[in-house]
């Protein structure tokens, strides 16, 4: 029930300080590179949207740029298609590590009939694979935490072990009434379910002085009968630790934990807002000082992982990947329109 | 076949499908140890223990956010809302998130949910134990909304509703919880939704109405027959979507149509009947289709005078008839 | 006069009311420093300063409900929920709360706030950025539901709904805040609620609509103008209560009618009017009263060729327009 | 933003530890008498109710027993008609100590057109004056909570010092979403507003272990950036300080402070409620050593404000009084039955 500002690590498997963080974690050289590329993968489709914006073929972007670290982290603590993952809009990153390639995220930005997440009936943001376990969800903010308790429920009525399901969320929607009664319900219970909040400092324009009445999130919750955990949201090892903690005390029975990510939305919130009219030039230019991105191939290089050619290479890799992608998306067809009618009812 | 109540009805069917089916469970305030402030699911925690019926918190929002969430790991939560005036914390859930689960993701998931709550007056309740708010819920595809207005439908729809793939609103009439008894079957069986029951028929006049409001006007059309006055009852039981050919068939027959619902008269279901009627039966109207609802102000007073005023009743009903009749 | 857009006629009307009542203030998510999602509210943050232009955190229950506590000390609040699609949340502070306050407490108390939000499809946003919601508040005795459709009543009504002693719920159709320009006057005046406007005179065909559908059907009418029908177009403004007296003299001397709304077909508010003309004009009718809506799917998809085929248009309401006066 | 568990008293007139009690709070022996014949009175009301729902005269009694020292306690903390109080249905003993009369509960539990609180329309325990700024409530738990926030964020607004908001619930109302976004609001804005949990440890049926997933209500304050207190419900003092205390801090700008009652509900919930089906006999056995009516009496006759006799003497007076009142009530006529139809919207 106390608030931790460290995580411990005790359930990871390595704890020997004289190695790279990673291997302490028991991550593999390999697990690093391909989270870099991962991020480096997503970064391009979120810019690639962006572009498709302005060319009128995707109508609707909001980014993760910045949230990677995060997203990635967690991903590594959950077993994709075992676990399940409640994810909000921010989280292309999540559906990306989690198993979704850029080119279901751009049939999805592009509202395509083959959009594995909603065949093209949902904006862009609302990932969602039933293979994998990411549940589909609405765009109204914080309604969906409580569908990740719903399901901790289940696996307690059913005696499942061993199981757990993640929710994702920024500080913003932890205002919402429905976010309160999730967190209440999960606590009540101890139900295995894990809470993760994005604190990018902003719900859209409002400053998080203006919505979140105290400093830090993780301090909500003591309300709830839950450790209350802060991370560094950009740094991918911070963020794996607390979180793979947190799964496996959800999964051997020992209750919710609420996780809080402190990093930078680096850009507006979608392709319909302009952040300059509420972010002062100095804190826009210092978001770059934020960026996951460069703080893990920073990492890696300096660890040997790579250098600074093989990261160049891996670049222009993921950019002619996500080039094809677009091209492929681009390249399939609208529904048919009686299609409109489909999946209103089961059989 | 044992005689049972209204609740009675509705309980054999939550325990009959509980022990037949594993992933049925009830959740609620107060439905565990106490079994429900009206004892609908009284024994079911003693029975199938507190992982089957479970007590909640007062977060209507959460339990069926909680219920959606069960569902979607494949199990058949059975919600109960307290008094269907404590709804309204939950329509977000109900509307924005059950309804549309399958659809938003093209079928790849579903909801298959059932939300229980008592409804409508005539128990002293007033302004908020009382209400019907049903027409919160008629207007949102992807949702069925489920009134029954016998015991043996409200067993056999509430077992259809559990299996249903997807979510239903199921309100059931708190003064007919033991005030109405009748032959129920001691196993399990359905009565299919999206179907209407013609529960008298007649060749001069159809009644469209649900719930208790079905007693009152078989009540009055018994009344009037003796006037020479023959009356088809419809009882609709399936409010969303509604069994348009059971009830364009009636009106074709009669010619005639009187809607009776206790909810509010503007803006309750009644409109879209009559709208209905008015579009697909037209060339077979001899008469205005007639509404007959309470009047437009909040919800019944607690004062008796007031209760009693606000509320339809036979008397009221067969007014409407003659009327109708006389047309 | 000078021509404003839509959207800047309603900025002008909360700028004229709060520069001449201290007691009218604005509050609701991004309306602040930012001016809201859609600026309307840019610049008021700038000129009334931040006690009266309240960016609030993501808690819709909670921005009504302050509303409504602020009401009861005599301000006048005006709320905004970010789109119609995230209403659902506050729908038991609306319904249950500020519609019910005057009743319930026998005319000692009142609630008179507003609760505006921008609605209907158009603008690629899909399923929760599309929504028509109203008819979750046209059956709520005590609530008043807004829907102006040209920047004129835009200011006129929003100014009589802050003024109104009773809660109003005032939706904004999002594509017409940019897309439409008309005279507005400069000062502050009223266009009173629960009044419909006959925007065009016809002999043939009555077509009761509101919002976005209002400049759509007065574009379909033109065209079947040409075939020499001839149709009479009323814009409905006020949803709750409803204009009868308009719509029944319309209908009574057109003796056809078409109610044209975007929200879905089933349980929107086309059926209640429908039955009022059904019941209160049926010796006048020439055919059945038609509704064209849109289609019973949960709102629009994001896929543009599906948008295009749920929404309804000039073309589709012409055709129904034909249909009609063939009958 | 800290949680205390014992009120500080600086702001509270005279701290001489030799004096009683309440003379310590600067409260006058009169002001204690008449609480306890205003605590006997209300109980005395209650206990008609039950007889009157058996007769059926009252088709609804919702009980205030076991409550009465808190609502006192609060009520002398309150100025009436000056701030506002929003109440919730077990707050009778409330109505009664900020100027409600026994005839006034009896009409309004009798639903008789004269009833002040909704004209004969409202069940009981939904107490309403404008006059003394008691607010209307409806029946949905914890919808109630951010009127009063609302109706502080009015005084900021137009910029009156020196007054505060103070609302009423159960700790199950704490589960719900509006109970939430009434205290997050609150806690952004500092408004001046005060919230007292009555916690009696039960929500209808449902235990606190159900429903609160802390054990003290008071811990969720550290959410919302507000002090939480808890105290002692059943001592009259204790609330007194407290309540003043926290009154005073919303009145000089210092913010909001959620305060927590522990007490116990003497009754079952309501005349529609069995508890004996949730509570052990020996659980109800216990109740009567919490009866706040017997604490103060005691407290009374310890420091000679009365005597046994006197008391006797008291009980008579009051109940004669709500004989009469019962009687008052009983006969006046039932409404025309038009006004139905009136106050549905203003003009
Ligand atoms: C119920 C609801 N209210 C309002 C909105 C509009 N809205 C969309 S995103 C957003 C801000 C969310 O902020 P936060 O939760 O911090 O997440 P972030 O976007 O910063 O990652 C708002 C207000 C919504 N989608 N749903
Ligand atoms: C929104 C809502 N949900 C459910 C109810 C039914 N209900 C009435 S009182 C109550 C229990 C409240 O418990 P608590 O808040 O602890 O107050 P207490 O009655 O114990 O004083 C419940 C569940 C209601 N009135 N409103
Ligand atoms: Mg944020
Ligand atoms: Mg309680």
């Amino acid at each position: 029930m106390s608030m931790q500002t460290d995580t411990s690590l005790a359930s990871l498997p390595i704890n020997d300080p004289a190695l790279p963080r990673h291997r302490q974690l028991g991550l593999s050289d390999e697990q690093v590179l391909a989270a870099l590329a991962g991020m480096q993968r997503v970064r391009n489709v979120d810019d690639r949207l962006w572009q498709l914006s302005r060319q009128g073929k995707a109508h609707f972007v909001i980014t993760s740029a910045g949230h990677e670290a995060t997203q990635f982290g967690c991903a590594w603590a959950i077993r994709a298609g075992h676990d399940y993952s409640v994810p909000y809009y921010r989280d292309m990153a999540l559906a990306l590590a989690l198993g979704q390639t850029p080119l279901d995220l751009l049939l999805h930005g592009m509202g395509k009939p083959t959009d594995p997440a909603s065949g093209g009936r949902q904006m862009f943001g609302h990932f969602s694979s039933r293979a994998l376990r990411i549940v589909s969800g609405s765009s109204s903010v914080g309604s969906h935490i409580v569908h990740a308790v719903g399901l901790a429920l289940a696996f307690r009525i059913t005696g499942e072990q061993d199981i757990a399901a993640i929710t994702f969320f920024g500080e913003g929607a932890t205002s919402e009434g429905a976010w309160h009664e999730g967190m209440t319900i999960a606590g009540v219970q101890q139900l295995p379910v894990v809470f993760v909040c994005e604190n990018n400092g902003y719900a859209i324009s409002v400053p998080a002085h203006r919505e979140v009445p105290v400093r830090d999130v993780a301090t909500k919750a003591a309300g709830y009968g839950m450790p209350g955990v802060i991370v560094d949201g950009t740094d991918i090892f911070a963020v794996y630790a607390a979180a793979h903690t947190a799964m496996q005390r959800a999964r051997s029975g020992g209750g919710p934990t609420l996780i809080e990510c402190k990093l930078h939305r680096l850009r507006p919130h979608s392709n319909a807002d302009d952040h300059s009219k509420y972010r002062s030039p100095e804190e826009l230019a210092a978001l770059a000082q934020h960026d996951p991105i460069d703080k893990l191939r920073d990492y890696a290089i300096l660890h040997g992982l790579l250098d600074a050619v093989q990261w160049q290479v891996l670049q222009q890799q993921i950019k002619a990947e996500v080039d094809a992608a677009t091209l492929a998306a681009d390249q399939v067809p609208d529904p048919p329109l009686e299609s409109l009618y489909d999946h209103l009812y089961g059989a | 076949m044992p005689e049972l109540t209204f609740l009675e009805a509705i309980r054999s069917a939550l325990r009959d499908e509980m022990t037949a089916d594993q992933r049925v469970f009830v959740l609620g305030q107060d439905v565990g140890v106490k079994g429900g402030v009206f004892l609908v699911t009284d024994g079911l925690y003693q029975q199938f223990g507190e992982h089957r019926a479970i007590d909640m918190p007062i977060a209507e929002a959460g339990i069926v956010g909680a219920a959606i969430g069960a569902a979607l790991h494949g199990l058949r939560p059975v919600a109960e809302i307290q008094f269907a005036d404590y709804i309204q914390p939950a329509v977000d859930q109900i509307i924005n998130e059950a309804a549309k689960l399958r659809y938003r993701s093209a079928g790849d998931w579903s909801c298959p949910i059932v939300v229980r709550a008592p409804f409508g007056s005539g128990i002293h309740g007033a302004l908020y134990h009382s209400q019907s708010t049903e027409a919160l819920f008629t207007s949102t595809p992807g949702l069925k909304v489920v009134i029954p207005a016998t015991p043996y439908d409200a067993k056999g729809l509430l077992i259809a509703a559990i299996r249903d793939p997807d979510p239903v609103v199921f309100f059931e009439h708190k003064q007919l919880y033991r005030t109405i008894r009748g032959e129920v079957p001691d196993g399990r069986y359905t009565v299919p939704l999206g179907t209407a029951a013609v529960r008298r028929t007649g060749r001069q006049i159809s009644v469209f109405t649900y719930g208790l409001m079905l007693h009152h006007s078989l009540t009055a059309a018994e009344q009037v027959a003796q006037e020479g006055i023959d009356v088809e009852v419809v009882d609709l039981r399936t409010l969303y979507p509604l069994d348009r050919e059971t009830i364009l068939a009636s009106v074709r027959k009669t010619s005639k149509a009187l809607i009776v619902h206790e909810d509010n008269l503007t803006g309750g279901i009644g409109g879209e009947i009559s709208a209905l009627i008015g579009e697909y039966a037209f060339e077979y109207l001899d008469a205005p289709v007639r509404r007959l609802a309470s009047p437009d102000v909040p919800a019944t007073a607690f004062n008796e005078a007031l209760e009693a005023h606000f509320m339809l009743n036979p008397t009221k009903i067969a007014h409407a008839l003659r009327e109708l009749a006389a047309y």
